[in-house]
């Protein structure tokens, strides 16, 4: 019976590349890894929003009406909603004139019972002393 | 020349924008360039915003990310693909992506 | 009305230059202008056939072919296509391939040029 | 010896990510290390049958079916691959096509991961 | 009978990405593209390097023995051989501290009579006003 | 931790570097990283080259692009490939390719 903690970093904006929707597919994963894997094996994945990352996180994204594409949000959504632990950087918030108000905070519409964590960078360089693996997007 | 310049990324990494010194230059922010329109890191709007220019900004592009028109700044006006068309067309002679 | 001609090239499936690119030309299209649309690097993605419609995915095989019903001359770089894999086979019905000549022959006639090349 | 864990995400054919990763995945099962690599987002290109080499452009399907040839896992995300037209039917013989968890299975108990997604 | 001129611009350093040789590919495609077009009419394609893109005029340049790949250095010398106007922006070279030692200049060795031009960025600004269309790499 | 940074760009688009501060760091310049290792603009040496860190420059990724040891910094190490391995698996305990 063994964890292995991941670390999932991303600090590029939305959409330009598809890099950051697919960091949260990937963590989301974590979810069904353990078919592959013995009995009471496990891998965790955390979530951090770091420089321009946290853009990401914004509020009303409307990709799938204007492009047809599911948004950003949505996945992140689907992150507080299987529970990962999802934290976003106060400093960079700060820096882009952001709030709690302007980001996802929570899925309470899909019964989430985890909510977005704003943290100053130095939760974060914790969480990524703790994991075993580092993927940075 | 009259010269319609595409910005398409939030943090550039090319100097082009600031050598280029048209008779007439138009800025059309799309795709994560539309940052440069609502952002201010610090407080200070984005310095491309300060090259005289007439600015413009995909609003597809700004809803898609979760902005809007309450969020960008007086000087730049919201525009949609069809726009876009008839400024090519009919206001600049040439395009740059940069 | 006039003759537009794009290149797309460096475009991942995943940004969004490539759905610009075919937005831009729908737009143009609307306004009566003719559109050509040429592929080349990376941006040859778009010309296989097959691509699957996944709502987390970029999914632009379907408004182009209804882009080429109303008069979309789209155009892939045939060395691009063949080093990815993307043979004459499996290539979308009416997606033409052709040397990168046929981009500068379509710019030689063509009233503007956006050429989508950053990255 | 250990077991090295590479993920090559948004590389582009043409630039050169995937070629490091396929030139260092050689040099550490030249060295006795285990090595599985996953491909996902456009990295995914890396799977489909029937590149040709010119020399214009990176050619990485022969290096890989020899590193395959020497115990290279090698799998393509499945989602991501269909969403561009790539489908059981075009993948390179020996290639794997999984959904993302058995990246993070490979993870499970790899001493090393490198994880490739700038861009 | 008309000519149609063509501004290539290259903005970033090689290899990372497949643009700057795509730009020179593209360019010499110029040479052939008459077969599309009525007798007398003909494309013109200048090559500009500017900002971090005058490092893909560097010397020697060992992609083939690396990578299996052909050079950038090889795609300019063919352009030389095929008499197309190369520029390459001087501000830039001196910022990076190169010279004209450090970079291809001709393509003597293939019979190539054009030189490589190392010009100020003025003369680059001359020739995107005189051409009719810009591509940016 | 003990953290290996690759850096494949010469215009970083992230500021994630400057913010890490790990027990032992080794930065691995690679693809167009190796020019930090080379290019001095206006006389000066890349400010990246500042940081309290290892520094290895990956030699075919140097040679790739008109470049060869007689250019670089005398800090920086050139290595190979294999060398990757070996620092990956011995020196370090984790890796970051920003």
């Amino acid at each position: 019976m063994s964890t292995t903690k991941l670390g999932f970093i991303v600090q590029r904006p939305p959409y330009k590349s598809e890099n950051p929707k697919l960091a949260l597919t990937h963590a989301i994963s974590s979810q069904s890894v353990e078919v592959y894997l013995n009995d009471g094996d496990i891998v965790t994945a955390d979530v951090a929003f770091i420089g321009d990352g946290v853009l990401n996180c914004l509020k009303n994204q409307k990709a799938m009406e204007k492009y047809a594409l599911s948004s950003t949000e949505t996945h992140i959504k689907n992150s507080l909603l299987l529970d990962l632990n999802v934290m976003v950087c106060k400093e960079d918030l700060d820096r882009l004139g952001l709030s709690e108000n302007d980001i996802v905070m929570d899925a309470e519409e899909f019964g989430a019972e985890v909510t977005t964590k704003v943290v100053p960078f130095s939760e974060i360089t914790k969480m990524m002393e703790e994991v075993n693996h580092l993927l940075f997007f | 020349m009259k010269l319609a310049v595409f910005v398409s990324d939030y943090k550039l990494n090319v100097d082009t924008l600031d050598r280029l010194k048209p008779e007439k230059l138009g800025i059309i922010l799309v795709e994560n360039g539309v940052y440069h329109a609502t952002i201010k890191e610090n407080g200070t709007p984005s310095s491309l915003l300060k090259k005289n220019a007439n600015f413009y900004v995909l609003m597809d592009d700004l809803e898609t990310r979760g902005l809007g028109s309450s969020d960008i700044n007086n000087n730049i006006k919201m525009i949609s693909y069809g726009d876009i068309v008839d400024l090519i067309f009919n206001e600049y002679e040439k395009t740059a992506w940069l | 009305m006039g003759k537009l001609t794009i290149g797309c090239f460096s475009s991942l499936v995943g940004s969004m230059s490539l759905d610009f690119a075919v937005k831009l030309s729908a737009a143009a299209i609307e306004k009566g202008h003719k559109v050509d649309f040429w592929v080349s690097g990376n941006g040859t993605m778009l010309s296989i056939k097959g691509q699957r419609a996944f709502k987390d995915y970029s999914a632009l095989m379907k408004p182009v072919q209804e882009l080429m019903g109303k008069g979309l001359t789209i155009t892939a770089c045939e060395a691009c296509a063949e080093a990815r894999g993307y043979n004459k086979e499996n290539t979308m019905e009416g997606f033409k391939r052709h040397s990168m000549d046929w981009y500068l022959a379509s710019a030689f006639n063509a009233d503007r040029l956006l050429h989508i090349g950053g990255e």
